[in-house]
């Protein structure tokens, strides 16, 4: 990167099924209180922010509007981004290399407990010409990508159901995850088909949590306490249409890898990043997030918060939790370098990826 | 710069069938978590009164609440019990309805400024009860309320506001 | 309306009241006249990509050709992939399941997206299958009924 | 651009594609050519499509590219470009598309319906309010505080639907009078029908470069000089409307950036956003090109014609091209390129060599400013 960004504070809720206590304005409250005190600023040194939402996630038309006040950047440079909180952190790290800002916050926030219907509000995401009009329940999609990359990769459905088991286990050591269990692979088998090959606990359950992220220049970071650096991050597209996707592979993810180790100058993600947090919004997805990223050897790296399977389904949250995880494994010495990923669900093909150490350069 | 595209489609290539096209209703629907302030807020307007919020630090108190101040970053300190009296900031006289059906009688949309709140914080809420070519900037207005077994914590439980006699 | 979620805790309930009118645009109507009026299914060539897209395109997605060749592929291709919903809109088991396939028609590079016919056990990826058209059609993707095994 | 209409043929993606390839085109480069794509819509309610941005991705030619899609509002069509400045000013990209899309007519039973979703869902949405409200509140507090008359806001109608006689995408230019736009009927007192833009489909986009690109590419780049943006506190009813802070807070980041000092001395001409008459009056008050409550004079006096002193809206704006919402802010972007490269035909100000203009674009609840400084080469 042309300037070196850091994150130097991070807040997070803990994830939950459902939290009728509060709005979204006092999750989101939460999240950035605890965020500025880690990184032990003012709200008024934040010179900008970047938040991640969609209008019919939040039931509101522009909902951009209801974001300065729960992160205290009333009247400042506040923007939102239509993708997941990855790409919000790649544009707020952008932000700071353009050189105009030295604190830009970013923040991501889930009521997903609040939408009656989240089923019909992805249907509406799939093209009203072409996809829709057939009436089928959305993640057929899934049910179709799952079933080609099994037969082109060669992994199994018991594959995809370790994937389940070990991710549970996994967030029972995760303080803030929402869905930790004691399972195994046979149980997950037991549990229902819902688009075949693909069974009901293969899919991540939805929840509710906010997370907010400082990130700072070199300048500033350097006078933080516990910086982790942003050493690359990259995002990226595949067609948006059904029609014309490869449907056993997933280039977006590849993409967005490509550009990241670019600039983070890893060649070899096996030997030179050994912590993963990745896409596994459904089982397979881990699978195939590990084969773009070029990941062979992952045992013991991947996911070790339980990923979205064992710690929810925070919609655009996704990344930043990730990121969350990831920053944790940093500073606990568990981790040097760390990469952390995620994909928006379905129907889309976006995916973004962040490199994140404890040095840079 | 002669534009290609944009092809201008009347209501007839449309009603004519010459047009494919494709309708749909989509069904998003929400329970929106109130939280403490705005379920305090609701709680109240069912008991026919309106409250605000107070910041002891930066000293304002806000209508509509929230549980946190906005510019001081912190938690809001106490409720605060507002009067049944406001003042006109500013209003409308609207013919439309939101999807744009003309109005016979026309509503009255306005800013009140709420008497105990902080100077200039207001509500967005409705002026009836008074012929429109009266309503001025700077006018006292009261609150009307609806019969206590009819309210359900809702703004509308405040019918509208009408000139303070 | 608010709906108290218990004792000390509640909620607002509320939609949003709109509908949406689609136009199917430029490559959707020339698309939907060929199969209502002759019973085809309309590709388009990017020459420069070597792809035929299908359902027929505007413009190229890798090269940003406007596309103007268009022409009918084959009724008959490969099943690239299928699923079976055991699950309806509204969360409902179906019994027995809905099934969705991906066909890559002869002569195009893009898939056609659309229900699966007969047996659900009888689909196989790999499968050739075929399109089975409507007789009564209006100019709608419903104007195939589906797929069908061959 | 394309041509604004009040309901096109185009699907959202294929209005996307036709501005992107217009863009593309007039650059002189392709698709290959491009480092990275940025996607202004807003809301989502009018394509009706959830994950819009992703819908729109094809279209807009972000396949197998980094690609974001950003919104505040209204104020989405001007801070499209800005988004994409970072992804220059950052280093880490050399080149990237801006398209701008709004497909108003998809929206049922009218699209102005979708605004009622905007308002907050358990405090103010249960009251019905619509658009228009909020301008007509907002222009009445402006008049209350400055004294003015409502026959000096009708006058921005007038000059802005006959700036847009000249704009081969217009969808609504018109020679008419004070007179007209005042018997016009009343929608909201004191907004009348021909003071509100209409509802549009359209679309329209840019191509941003590096310098050194930007220099290979054409000999006459049109420079961004300064950005700026700025959201206020969704507790609108809090803030006093008759001036619109945010604008001023977003113009002064820009124009520090620009290194202009006496902004209403040093920009040639601009264009401010201008849904409603009296927004356009407001925002040139906010930008600091006129004194509080001064523009409707300036106006009168015909400082802000084609042929004034500091030419506000030459490209017909809102109320005259249309206002599919994002477009219509680029539209704006459009215009300060055509401008400044003295290409801009009819609609030609300070005789084809402008040193340098702004735009800007408002969104939200009264809320957000978003800003832009293009000069000349």
């Amino acid at each position: 990167m042309s300037e070196n960004v850091a994150i130097i504070g991070v807040g997070s809720t803990a994830v939950r099924a459902v939290t009728p206590e509060v709005s979204y304005r006092e999750l989101t409250f939460e999240a950035a209180q605890r965020a500025y005190a880690d990184a032990d600023i003012s709200h008024t040194e934040i010179q900008s922010a970047v938040c991640c939402e969609e209008d019919f996630f939040e039931g509101i038309s522009i909902a951009d509007e209801y974001t300065p006040d729960q992160l205290g950047v009333v009247l400042r440079s506040v923007e939102t981004v239509t993708g997941d909180g990855l790409h919000g952190l790649a544009v707020a790290a952008m932000q700071i290399q353009t050189g105009i800002f030295d604190v830009v916050v970013v923040e991501a926030h889930s009521k997903a407990s609040n939408i009656l219907n989240f089923d019909h509000v992805i249907e509406y995401a799939l093209d009203p010409i072409w996809n829709r009009p057939l009436g089928f329940h959305p993640e057929f999609v899934a049910g179709l990508e799952m079933n080609r990359f099994l037969k082109e990769s060669g992994a199994s459905v018991e594959d995809c159901d370790r994937v389940v088991a070990k991710n549970r286990t996994n967030a029972l050591a995760n303080p803030i995850a929402a869905y930790p269990a004691r399972i195994t692979a046979e149980d997950v088998a037991q549990s229902p088909d819902t688009f075949s090959p693909m069974r009901k606990m293969h899919q991540a359950r939805r929840a509710d949590g906010a997370v907010v992220l400082v990130l700072a220049s070199e300048e500033r970071a350097r006078k933080a306490s516990r910086p982790i650096w942003i050493t690359g991050t990259g995002w990226a597209n595949d067609t948006p249409t059904l029609e014309s996707r490869p449907w056993g592979s997933d280039a977006a993810t590849r993409a967005a890898a490509k550009m990241a180790f670019g600039e983070a100058g890893i060649s070899d993600p096996d030997k030179e990043i050994d912590f993963f947090e990745v896409d596994d919004l459904y089982a397979y997805r881990e699978l195939l997030t590990l084969a773009s990223l070029g990941v062979k050897d992952g045992a013991g790296k991947i996911n070790t918060s339980g990923g979205s399977i064992g710690m929810g389904h925070t919609l655009d949250t996704i990344g930043l939790y990730r990121v969350a995880m990831c920053v944790e494994a940093l500073r606990n010495g568990s981790a040097g370098t760390a990469l952390a990923h995620a994909w928006r669900g379905v129907p889309t093909t976006s995916a973004a990826v962040a490199i994140l150490s404890n040095n840079h350069g | 710069m002669k534009p290609n595209f944009g092809t201008p489609l009347s209501s007839a290539d449309i009603e004519s069938g010459k047009v494919f096209s494709v309708s749909y209703e989509p069904r998003l629907e929400y329970a929106w978590d109130t939280g403490p302030a705005i379920g305090r807020y609701l709680q109240e307007l069912k008991n026919g009164r309106l409250v605000g919020r107070k910041c002891h630090k930066c000293d304002r108190t806000f209508i509509p609440p929230r549980h946190f101040c906005e510019l001081c970053f912190r938690p809001a300190d106490e409720w605060v019990v507002l009067e049944n009296t406001g003042t006109v900031n500013t209003f409308s006289i609207c013919y439309v309805t939101w999807d744009m059906k003309k109005l016979t009688y026309p509503q009255i949309p306005a800013v009140i400024e709420v008497d105990g709140a902080s100077e200039g914080y207001g509500i967005l809420h409705l002026i009836a009860d008074v012929d429109p070519n009266e309503v001025k900037v700077g006018m006292k207005v009261q609150a009307v309320w609806k019969p206590a077994e009819e309210r359900e914590g809702s703004i509308t439980d405040l019918k509208h506001w009408s000139p303070l006699k | 309306m608010r709906i108290p979620a218990d004792h000390e805790h509640s909620a607002w309930k509320g939609n949003l009241p709109f509908g949406s009118f689609y136009t199917v645009g430029l490559a959707g109507q020339a698309f939907f006249e060929a199969l209502r009026d002759r019973g085809e299914i309309l590709g388009a060539r990017c020459s420069k990509c070597e792809w035929v897209y299908v359902p027929a395109a505007l413009f190229c997605e890798r090269c940003f050709a406007e596309l103007k060749d268009y022409t009918p592929v084959a009724h008959e291709g490969d099943v690239v992939s299928f699923t079976l919903c055991h699950l309806d809109l509204e969360g409902e088991r179906l019994d027995p399941p809905d099934i969705v396939a991906i066909v890559r028609l002869d002569g195009a590079q893009s898939v056609l997206v659309h229900r699966g016919l007969g047996d659900p056990s009888e689909w196989s990826i790999g499968a050739r299958a075929k399109v089975r058209l409507r007789d009564d059609r209006e100019g709608s993707i419903l104007d195939i009924e589906g797929f069908e095994l061959i | 651009m394309t041509k604004f209409v009040r309901r096109a043929q185009e699907t959202p993606p294929e209005l996307s594609w036709a501005a992107a390839k217009a863009a593309l085109d007039s650059a002189g480069m392709t698709l290959d050519d491009i480092d990275c794509v940025i996607h202004g819509t807003a809301p989502d309610a009018f394509d009706g499509v959830h994950y819009n941005g992703e819908y729109l991705a094809g279209g807009s030619g972000a396949w197998g590219k980094p690609y974001t899609r950003c919104y505040v509002g209204g104020g989405t069509g001007v801070f499209a470009p800005i988004h994409a400045w970072m992804h220059l000013a950052s280093g880490k990209f050399k080149t990237a598309l801006v398209v701008c899309e709004e497909k108003m007519s998809s929206c049922q039973p009218h699209p102005q319906g979708a605004f009622l979703t905007i308002f907050d869902h358990t405090t103010e949405r249960a009251l019905g309010p619509n658009l228009l409200w909020i301008f007509a509140l907002e222009q009445q507090r402006y008049m209350a505080k400055h004294g003015i008359k409502n026959e000096e806001i009708a006058l921005a109608s007038v000059k802005n639907k006959r700036n847009a006689l000249d704009h081969p995408s217009a969808q609504l230019g018109a020679e008419l009078t004070v007179e007209e736009v005042l018997a016009s009927e009343v929608m909201a007192h004191p907004v009348h029908r021909l003071m509100v833009s209409p509802t549009s489909d359209g679309a329209a986009a840019c191509v941003m470069a590096v310098e050194d690109v930007a220099k290979a590419v054409t000999d006459k780049p049109a420079w961004i000089e300064g950005v700026g943006w700025a959201l206020d506190t969704a507790f609108w009813t809090n803030r006093d409307l008759y001036y619109p802070r945010y604008v001023e807070k977003a113009a002064w980041m820009a124009y520090k950036m620009a290194g202009i000092e006496k902004p209403a001395e040093e920009i040639d001409f601009a264009e401010p956003y201008d849904p409603f008459a009296y927004k356009e009056l407001h925002h040139l008050e906010g930008l600091q090109l006129a004194p509080k409550g001064q523009a409707p004079k300036l106006l009168a006096e015909g400082h802000f014609n084609r042929d004034g002193k500091l030419p506000s809206v030459p490209s017909g704006g809102l109320l005259g091209v249309g206002n599919p919402i994002a477009a219509a802010g680029m539209m704006k972007i459009c215009e300060l390129f055509w401008q400044v490269r003295g290409e801009a035909g009819k609609r030609q100000v300070k005789g084809g060599n402008p040193r340098r203009g702004v735009a800007q674009a408002w969104g939200d609840l009264m809320q957000v400013g978003t800003v832009i400084v293009v000069g000349a080469s």
